[in-house]
Formats: structure tokens, C-alpha cells, sequence
């Protein structure tokens, strides 16, 4: 984990408020683990103020290039789109823990819009696995998926790409064919997973959100509900990814 | 050759730039940036005697040039922070300072005589704002303030400071009823009590309703009261507040803090206090400023 | 039908949106923006006795996310208001407030005295940190801003807003004390005192040293003190404090705001006040909200 | 005056920290007068928080079209620069009195550094003006100044262009053969044409600079000294042109 100020290789919309930035960094692109993330300062100034995590898409070690992929949603994602090929990017990363990589197992990814990011790269990782998407209306990254995995179902809410409906359906029809399933959505999705897997006893590793302030560790403010009630757990740090089994996802 | 020591109650700063509680953790995370060595001091993560969970998030909000914070001093509580957590800074020669909350002057005082002998300085948090109990209740009452400072002061042989809150109406009033009670240092500011709504759920946003605002939107605030204390108390002024670069930290040496502590701004910028620490020191350089009191307005004749 | 009036002890605001003294000087500049009778009232330029020259420059300092200001009550004294700034406002339909400040409560009544018949509303300025007398002073201490208030109620009919300062440990104190002493209404905040450095010249940046800090940078903070207020009067409180757009009066509303009030940000968005008036409106109809206080918390239960 | 928002036809660097941007506004091109000035939302955001006032340069009424100079020397003026053709630029104006026209007086203009701006205007309103321009040692602008003037003097601090010394030294040699002058420039330039002007009896009129607030008369933050010490002026509406003799360029 360290300061890097990346140049933009590339930074262009994928369709909607979808966006994707191509950064390079030698220590990014060599050093992180699928599900990490790095922590973004969106412009110079006092307004916004915070980094913005944001996870690491994809990667290429060879070229020093780490692919982001990116919703506008606020302040600090739409000054993310105002940067261009060769301005640079003040970056800390890669940070938070990662996916286990279990390559013996069979192992389903599913993801949730925006929540796909994360699951590109881990899908590379895991040759094997099929991976369930689900999307609103406009799908994107599937041929970069299609490049990692070639057992891939794409799912609109209103059917207008791939099949209609969602992906958990889908998972929940199979789920008894894997001993691992990887998640990253909505909320709402993720707690469908967990108990699903959780019902079938089948291990399940979720990809988590909560709000930052240092990205590090140092601040506490990250905290997410574990399912001890003893304690929080901090995202930053002791996730992003979890074990279903450690969080508690009730509102 | 200029010199940039710092000593408060007997203890010598080798610089003047500290970094402040709950915002550093216990060292650990930004001993990965920098040597903390280069650091003046470290305050650690606000300790009470008995662990604390902290608030229920969410925990953070980001506000115009500032954050919102609610984390409610959640800590591993006093014995596992000497035990497991001190041990790690305890490798460096940088001070360190342990900030504590009590509930009752009972446990401040407690904590005070068990961190004696393992901590340089102690710093009483007596502002709090995100806790029910205790915590800034004792920091807008000067007789409380004085109480507090005067039995800790009895428990303890090491330097004390006391760390004020900004919520009150007039903070010299705080700060000489501490200085009175023996304190041996003032920091300044704690984080202002804010809030904020969502407006979608219709209800406040954080679960205790009130959270601690920081950041740069305060530093017009923060330099105000660390000037109105410095012209009144004549022990040494701990200036924070919104501090983010070096022009901020000479702003608050020259309104009279004989040393700065940086915040928040760890957050989006995890090499400031040592962008800070070269600044001042470039600064003195080129201003041929050899003493760090030089540099406040009028040599901080009061 | 959504209704948007606001009573001011009798007085009917058309809507909530008001523009804040010292902002908007006597009507003049904005009304060549819009109509001012879309506005639910304008509170025009701080007015004393006699009139101000006001502070020596600079009295403007961009801060992060805010401004500091030190005008010092610049004004052409209540003669001079009545006979030459109000004609013009008194051609507009729209409720006009005098915010008035004294250096002794027997100025404060004199000038409400004067101005019962010319203006609909009146507000005590006891919040103003740029002036040496009077002012601020008034504002920290809850038996004089009783007393003030309790005297100008003698000595007009209309209704009276009381504008509280920040500047105070606990406010709900002041506004308590005003409701007491009679007053129809409370406003706050008025700005926080703040202040800069002039590093290159090691001097304060303003004469008067302190000033006044307003604009989204100080937003956490009035909101806070707006829901502190509105949970212990029983009279209508106008939340201002750094309001910017339709999102933030919501949440002063949602704080338990009457009426809000903008102020900095008609410098940097001059049609802001219309901006927010038809953001409430959207909000309302999308909510299907008819009526004002539905959007409280809790419907304003407290 | 007026709220606009105007498109950006070109923004670019002129020299040093110097840059020219040309922006679109049919209002402020056909009404706006020599010495008025602009008042300009840097980003978006609050931190900066104010606009920034800005002279008017040159203007094209036949294609809307309004030319500023400006000197980078803090955020605002830096994200200025980052703004770029295409992008929109949210003004208020034209703003402030301008300056008094004399067709038939001999009249002499004299401008430092980035005071030239409101100049070149001027320049070409007065169609007879001589013209005295002074700079640290890039100059800039000049071509402008001679398509409305034949007759320029340039000074330069170390004489790298131009004439060496400072432009205030031609103008009192030739002070006797004028019956107005117009200053824009640093404090200490227009003290000394001030001083000049009124010991020679010489009609003079300066354009002021103090930080703003509204821009428009409201708040009255942008006070200066004037010469009568019961009031101040405010620079955004009785200025920023003044007759020396109403002001007090004192410290
Ligand atoms: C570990 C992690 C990985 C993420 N990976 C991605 C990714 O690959 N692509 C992507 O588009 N988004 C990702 N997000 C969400 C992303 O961080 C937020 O969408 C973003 O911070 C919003 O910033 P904003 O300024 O646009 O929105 P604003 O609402 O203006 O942000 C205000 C504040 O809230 C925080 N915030 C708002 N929404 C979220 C959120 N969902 N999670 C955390 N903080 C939030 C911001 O960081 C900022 O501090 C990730 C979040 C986390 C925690
Ligand atoms: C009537 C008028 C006309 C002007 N015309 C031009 C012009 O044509 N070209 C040009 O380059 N500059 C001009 N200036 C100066 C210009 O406004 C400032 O350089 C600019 O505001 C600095 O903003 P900043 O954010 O870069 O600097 P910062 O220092 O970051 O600004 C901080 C605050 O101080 C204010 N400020 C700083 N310097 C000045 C100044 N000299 N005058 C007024 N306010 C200031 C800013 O507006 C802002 O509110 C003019 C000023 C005035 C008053
Ligand atoms: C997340 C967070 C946690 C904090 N925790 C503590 C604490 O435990 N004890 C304490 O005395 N101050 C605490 N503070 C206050 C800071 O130490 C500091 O006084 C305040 O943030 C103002 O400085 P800044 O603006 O530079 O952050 C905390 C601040 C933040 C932002
Ligand atoms: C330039 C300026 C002048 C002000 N003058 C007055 C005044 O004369 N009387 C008063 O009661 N408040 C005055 N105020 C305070 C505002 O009315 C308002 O209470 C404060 O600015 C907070 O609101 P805002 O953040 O929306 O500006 C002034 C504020 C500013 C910025
Ligand atoms: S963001 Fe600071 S501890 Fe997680
Ligand atoms: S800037 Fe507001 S009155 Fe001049």
C-alpha cells in the first residue's frame, strides 16, 4: 500500500453513467488482489475533500496498466469524468484485503450493476468460474468477461439484454454445483446471496461498501455491522470482502 | 541553524508538527508512508477505560470542505491499548500522547495514574461530542474543566493537556480554568457539533443526531479561538483545526500555537504532516527565523 | 393545491424563501434578477441609529467553502433608511423585515419604535461579531437578549424575529429566553466569528481581527442549531446558515424550519432564492406534501 | 447586467501566467463599455466559493463575442485554464461604470502588467489615445493595442523589451500635452499617475481592484478609501473607475 500519482492512459463512458479510466501504475497493477481497491483524490480543492474508493476492474502487470470501472453518482465521480488521457491521479492502493482465490473449487461470481467491477479481475483469477451479471436495462463488460470466463449469464430487469429477470434466480436454481460463490452488488442482493448460500451451507464471500475517511485503517469510520454484535468490522481494512458468515447485512 | 524544538511541561517535541487523535489510529496504518519518527508527537485514538463499540454507522459525511464524523470513541478500552496496541509505538522515539475520555472525574483520573509510566504526555479529552456520556460535557463548564484537570493532576507526574471544545462561548474561559487547575498545555479545537438529514429517509443521518464536524470549513474558526486562548493562558497552545498545509500551520504559529496538529487532512492527504513539517522549515530558512516563537505576530507578546 | 405560507405572528409570508440582511443590501441589485414578490420576504441591510461608516478594508476573505466577512454595519443610519432605501422596497408587495442593531437597548427600542409603521417585521440583530459595542454582545448572555426583546416588544406592534448568534454554548438558552420575553420568532444563524492571517505581512488579515464566517462551509453547524431550537420553541424559527440550494432547505425544513433564509449564496448564484423556491415546490408536489410543516420531522413533533 | 451563460470560443495561453479566453454572450458584447468588468463562477463546487471579477478586453459586437486577458495567481484564476472551448462559463455583467469617454480632449492611457486588460478597450474607443504600456519583461498584447493605436510606448523592468524602466516616466515628460489620462495597474503605478496628474492639473481616471463579494452593490464588501472620509466607495458600482480625485490610494 502507497501513494502513487498515476497518469490516465485512458478515461472515456461505457454507456450511461458508466465510465471506464485506464491508469498506470507499476506497484498497482503488480501488487493487487482481485477485490482491493484504491482510494481517489477526485480533483484538487476543498470541495469534495475525500478520496474516493474505487475497485480495481482489471490489470495488466506486464504494461503497468490498472483498469477502473466507474458510475457517476456525486461530486468526486463526476470530476473523475473531466480528467483526460494524461492528466494525473493522486492514488492509495491497493488497499482492503481481496477475494480468496480457491482454484480446486467450483466457484460461481455473481454481480450486481456497478457491483461487476470488482468481479472482472477475480474472474480472470478463476479460470473455472461462471459468472451470473445482472444489469437494469444497458448491460456493459461483457466481452471482458467473455475474455476471462467462457460460462457467462447476462440479466435485465427488463429483459432488454440477455434473459429477463435476476441473476439470483438463476444462481439459486444451480447453486447446489459450487462449493464457493463471490458476490458484489447491491445490498439488496448481497443478502439474498448470504442467505442463500448460507442456507445450502455453501461458503460465500461478499464484496462490501460503507463509506470512507482515511481508506487505511486509521479512522474507524468505515464500520460495517459483524454478525458478533461485539464488534464492527472495517471495511477498509478487514474487507472489502468478507466471509458471508462475519456480516450482518440487515438494515 | 534554526531550531524547531517544542517542549511542553518538561517533554521536548523535536518539531512541532503532531498529528491528531482518531485521526491517526495508534500509528500503525501511516507508519507505512513515512518514519514517524519525523513527527513531533502522536496522539493516539481517543482510550476509555473500559473498550467501546462506538456509534452504529454510518459514521462518516462528507460536508462542504469538511467531514462529518460520528465513531463515538469506539477503543479497545485502557488495558488491551497498553497491552497490545502501545507496544507498536512504543518502537519509536516519537512522543507519544494518550487522549482519554471518562465518563466520571473517577476515571479520568484512573487512566491518568495507569498511563503514567507508559506514555509521554496525556491529553484530556473533555470534548468530545459523540458520546452520551461524559466527554464534552465536562469541556463547556470551566468549573468542570478546572476539576477534571486539578484530580488528573494529582494522579499523574506527566505533562498534561487539555483539549478543549470549540462548542462554548467564550473558550479563555476554559482554557484558564485549566491552566489554573495545572494543566501544563491547551490543544484546540476538538470538532464543532454539526449535523446533517437525509432527506430521502426524512430523518437525521446519524444515529446520536449530532456529529463532529472538521476540516478545512473550520479552520477560520479554529484560528480564531487558538488566538483569543494564546493572548490570554502562558503555558503552551496546541493549534488544530482544518489544518492542511504548511501556510495553514504558520497562519496558527503566528495567532500563537506553539505547535500544530493535523486532522482530517491525514484523510486526503497521508504525507501532510510531513509537507507541513518541510513548509515550516523552508519557511524559517528563507524568513532567517532561527526560534519557532519568532514566528508569531509580535513574538506573542500579549 | 400545495400551500406554502408562513405565519409570522400574524404576518403571512406567501412562502418560506427569504433572503438574509446584509446580503441583498435594500432590494435594489437582486430585483434586477426577478420579481422580489416571488420572495416570502426580504430582511434588508443591518440598520443602527445613527449611520456606520463600517470596517476599514479588506472585509472580505474567501475561506474554504465560505467567507469571512467584516462590513461592520455599514449603513446610512434609520433616517436616512426610511426617507431614501424603503420607498423603493415598499413598491413591492413582498413582506419587508428591519434588521435592526443597537448599542443599548434603549436604541434598539427607539429604532423598532420608529419603524413599526413602516416595515412588516422586525429583527433584532444581537449577533453581529463586527462591530466593537452592542451586537454580539447582547446575543451571549440569555438574560440581555431577554431583556432587549422584552423591551422592543414594548415598544412596537409588530411582530419581532429575534436573529441569535452561534457564537454560544448552548443556544437553545437564547432562544428560549426570546420566546419568553415575547418575541414572535427566531432566526439564526448569524455568522460564526472567525478569523485569517495575512502571513505574507504577519498581521491579522482583517482590522477588527475577527470576522464574521458564513456560506456551506458553516451549514453542519446552523443545521444542528436549527433542530436544537425547533425542539424546544413553540414560536417559528427561519433557518439560514450556508443554504445553497433546494436539497439544503429541505433539510433545515425537514430541522424543523418555518422559513428559511439565503444569504452568501446569492453572491455566487444570484438566482438562488428562486432556485430554492422551486425546488420546495417540485419536493412538494412529488411528495404530494400540501402543507409546509408536513415536511418536519415527525411533522414537527417534539 | 444580467445573468449569462456563455459559451467558451477559445482559451489559451498568451505568455508566463497570462492567458486569453474568448467567450460568447450577445448581451454583454453589445452593451458592455470600456472599464466594465465581468464576474465569473470558477468550477463548479464550493471551494472556491465566489466568482471572480474579470475586465472586459476587447469585445466583437457583430459576432457576440468578448475577449478577457487574465493572470493565473490563485484557484480561481487557475481553473480558468482549465476550461476549454466548448465549455460553458456562468457571468454575471457587464458590471461596474466603465470609463468616462472624451472624443475631442488629447487624452494618454497608461497600463502595468495585467492592468493593460480594461486598456485595450478603451484604446480602441478612444481612436486618438497614445498609449504607454508597462511590463516586468514578457510583453503581451501589443499587436492588439496597435490595431487601435498608432501611437505606443512599451517599457520592460529590465529593458529585455522595449524601453527599459517603467511607462509612468515617458508620461510625466509628456504630461503638459494631455487633458485626461486613464490608468489601470499595480497600486503603486496608479498612486504615482494620481499624484502626477493632479500636481499638473490633469483630468485622471483610474480603475480600482478590491476583493468582492456580490459584484453588484449588495453586500458591500468591496469598499475602498475615498478622498472624503465619511464614506467609502464601492469598487463593483460607484468603480472600478474613479476620478483620481475621489480616491485615497493611501495604505
Ligand atoms: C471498497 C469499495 C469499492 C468500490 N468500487 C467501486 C467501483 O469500482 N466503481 C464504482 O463506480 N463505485 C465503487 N464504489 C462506490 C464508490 O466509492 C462511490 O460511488 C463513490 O465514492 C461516490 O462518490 P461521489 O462523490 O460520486 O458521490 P457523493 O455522494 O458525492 O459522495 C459523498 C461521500 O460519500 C461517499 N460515498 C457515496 N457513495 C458511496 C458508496 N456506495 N460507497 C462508499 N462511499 C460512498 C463518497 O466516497 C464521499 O465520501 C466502491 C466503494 C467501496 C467502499
Ligand atoms: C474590477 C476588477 C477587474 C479585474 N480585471 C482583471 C482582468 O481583466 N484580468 C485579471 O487577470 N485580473 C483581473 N482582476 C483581478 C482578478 O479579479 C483577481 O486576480 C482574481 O479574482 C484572483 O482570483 P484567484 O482565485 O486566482 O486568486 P485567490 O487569491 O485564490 O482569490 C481569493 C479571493 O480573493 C479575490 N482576489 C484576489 N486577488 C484579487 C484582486 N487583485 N482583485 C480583486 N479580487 C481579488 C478573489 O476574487 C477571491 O475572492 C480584476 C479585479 C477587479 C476588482
Ligand atoms: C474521525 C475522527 C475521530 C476523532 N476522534 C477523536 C478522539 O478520539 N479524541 C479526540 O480528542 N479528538 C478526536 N477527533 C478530533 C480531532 O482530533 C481534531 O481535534 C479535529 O478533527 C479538528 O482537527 P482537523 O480539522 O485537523 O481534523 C477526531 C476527529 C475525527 C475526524
Ligand atoms: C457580507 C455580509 C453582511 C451581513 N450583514 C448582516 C447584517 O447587517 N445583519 C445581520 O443580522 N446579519 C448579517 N449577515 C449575516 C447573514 O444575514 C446570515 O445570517 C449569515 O451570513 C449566515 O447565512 P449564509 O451562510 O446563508 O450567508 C451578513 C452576512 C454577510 C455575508
Ligand atoms: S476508512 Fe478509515 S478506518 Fe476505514
Ligand atoms: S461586491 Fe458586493 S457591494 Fe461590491
Amino acid at each position: 500500500m502507497q501513494r502513487d500519482i498515476c497518469r490516465i492512459l485512458s478515461n472515456h463512458k461505457v454507456t450511461g453513467n458508466i465510465y471506464k479510466m485506464v491508469i498506470e501504475s507499476r506497484i498497482i497493477s503488480k501488487k493487487a488482489l482481485p477485490g482491493q481497491f484504491i482510494h481517489i483524490k477526485p480533483g484538487d480543492g476543498y470541495d469534495p475533500l475525500l478520496r474516493r474508493p474505487i475497485s480495481i476492474c482489471d490489470l495488466d502487470a506486464d504494461n503497468s496498466q490498472v483498469t477502473l470501472l466507474y458510475r457517476v453518482c456525486g461530486k468526486g465521480t463526476r470530476l473523475f469524468t473531466h480528467t483526460k488521457t494524461g492528466d494525473f491521479l493522486d492514488v492509495l492502493g491497493p488497499l482492503g484485503n481481496g477475494f480468496p482465490i480457491f482454484h480446486s473449487k467450483r466457484v460461481a461470481i455473481i454481480g450486481g450493476g456497478i457491483g461487476i467491477a470488482p468481479l472482472l479481475y477475480l474472474s480472470k483469477e478463476l479460470i473455472e468460474a461462471e459468472v451470473y451479471l445482472g444489469f437494469r436495462d444497458e448491460t456493459y463488460m461483457i466481452e471482458d468477461f467473455m475474455k476471462y470466463s467462457d460460462n457467462i449469464s447476462i440479466y435485465t430487469e427488463d429483459g432488454s439484454k440477455g434473459n429477463k429477470g435476476y441473476p439470483i434466480e438463476a444462481l439459486e436454481r444451480n447453486i447446489r454445483s459450487y462449493d464457493v460463490v463471490y458476490a458484489c452488488g447491491p445490498k439488496i442482493m448481497l443478502r439474498a446471496v448470504k442467505n442463500l448460500c448460507e442456507e445450502n451451507h455453501i461458503e460465500c464471500y461478499i464484496s462490501m461498501e460503507e463509506r470512507m475517511g482515511c481508506g487505511i485503517g486509521a479512522c474507524l469510520v468505515c464500520a460495517c455491522e459483524s454478525s458478533s454484535n461485539e464488534e464492527y468490522k472495517k471495511v477498509c481494512t478487514d474487507g472489502p470482502v468478507f466471509n458471508s458468515k462475519e456480516v450482518n447485512l440487515d438494515d | 541553524m534554526i531550531d524547531m524544538r517544542v517542549d511542553i511541561g518538561g517533554v521536548k517535541l523535536k518539531n512541532p508538527v503532531l498529528v491528531s487523535s482518531g485521526t491517526f489510529g495508534f500509528g500503525k496504518e501511516y507508519s507505512k508512508f513515512y518514519d514517524l519518527n519525523l513527527l513531533g508527537g502522536v496522539a493516539v485514538k481517543g482510550i476509555t477505560l473500559k473498550p467501546r463499540k462506538g456509534n452504529k454507522p454510518p459514521r462518516i459525511m462528507e460536508t462542504p470542505a469538511g467531514i462529518l464524523n460520528s465513531v463515538g470513541l469506539e477503543n479497545p478500552g485502557l488495558d488491551v491499548f497498553i497491552e497490545k496496541e502501545l507496544p507498536f509505538l512504543k518502537k519509536y522515539s516519537v512522543p507519544i500522547i494518550a487522549n482519554i475520555s471518562g465518563n466520571t472525574i473517577e476515571e479520568y483520573s484512573l487512566m491518568a495514574k495507569e498511563l503514567n509510566d507508559h506514555v509521554d504526555l496525556i491529553e484530556l479529552n473533555v470534548s468530545c461530542p459523540n458520546v452520551k456520556e461524559g466527554g464534552i460535557a465536562f469541556g463547556t463548564k470551566s468549573d468542570s474543566v478546572y476539576e477534571v484537570t486539578k484530580e488528573v493532576r494529582k494522579n499523574c507526574s506527566i505533562p498534561i493537556i487539555v483539549k478543549l471544545s470549540p462548542n462554548v462561548t467564550d473558550i479563555t474561559e476554559m482554557a484558564l480554568a485549566a491552566e489554573e487547575a495545572g494543566a501544563d498545555c491547551i490543544s484546540l479545537i476538538n470538532t464543532i457539533m454539526g449535523m446533517a438529514i437525509d432527506i430521502e429517509n426524512r430523518k437525521p443521518y446519524f444515529h446520536n443526531i449530532v456529529a463532529g464536524l472538521s476540516g478545512p470549513a473550520v479552520k477560520p474558526i479554529s484560528l480564531r479561538m487558538v488566538w483569543q486562548v494564546a493572548q490570554k493562558v502562558n503555558i503552551p497552545v496546541i493549534g488544530m483545526g482544518g489544518i492542511s498545509n504548511w501556510q495553514d500551520a504558520i497562519e496558527f504559529m503566528m495567532a500563537g500555537a506553539d505547535a500544530i496538529s493535523i486532522g482530517t487532512a491525514n484523510f486526503y492527504n497521508p504525507l501532510a504532516p510531513i509537507e507541513v513539517l518541510e513548509g515550516i522549515e523552508k519557511y524559517m530558512v528563507e524568513n532567517g527565523i532561527s526560534n519557532l516563537s519568532e514566528i508569531k505576530i509580535n513574538g506573542g507578546v500579549k
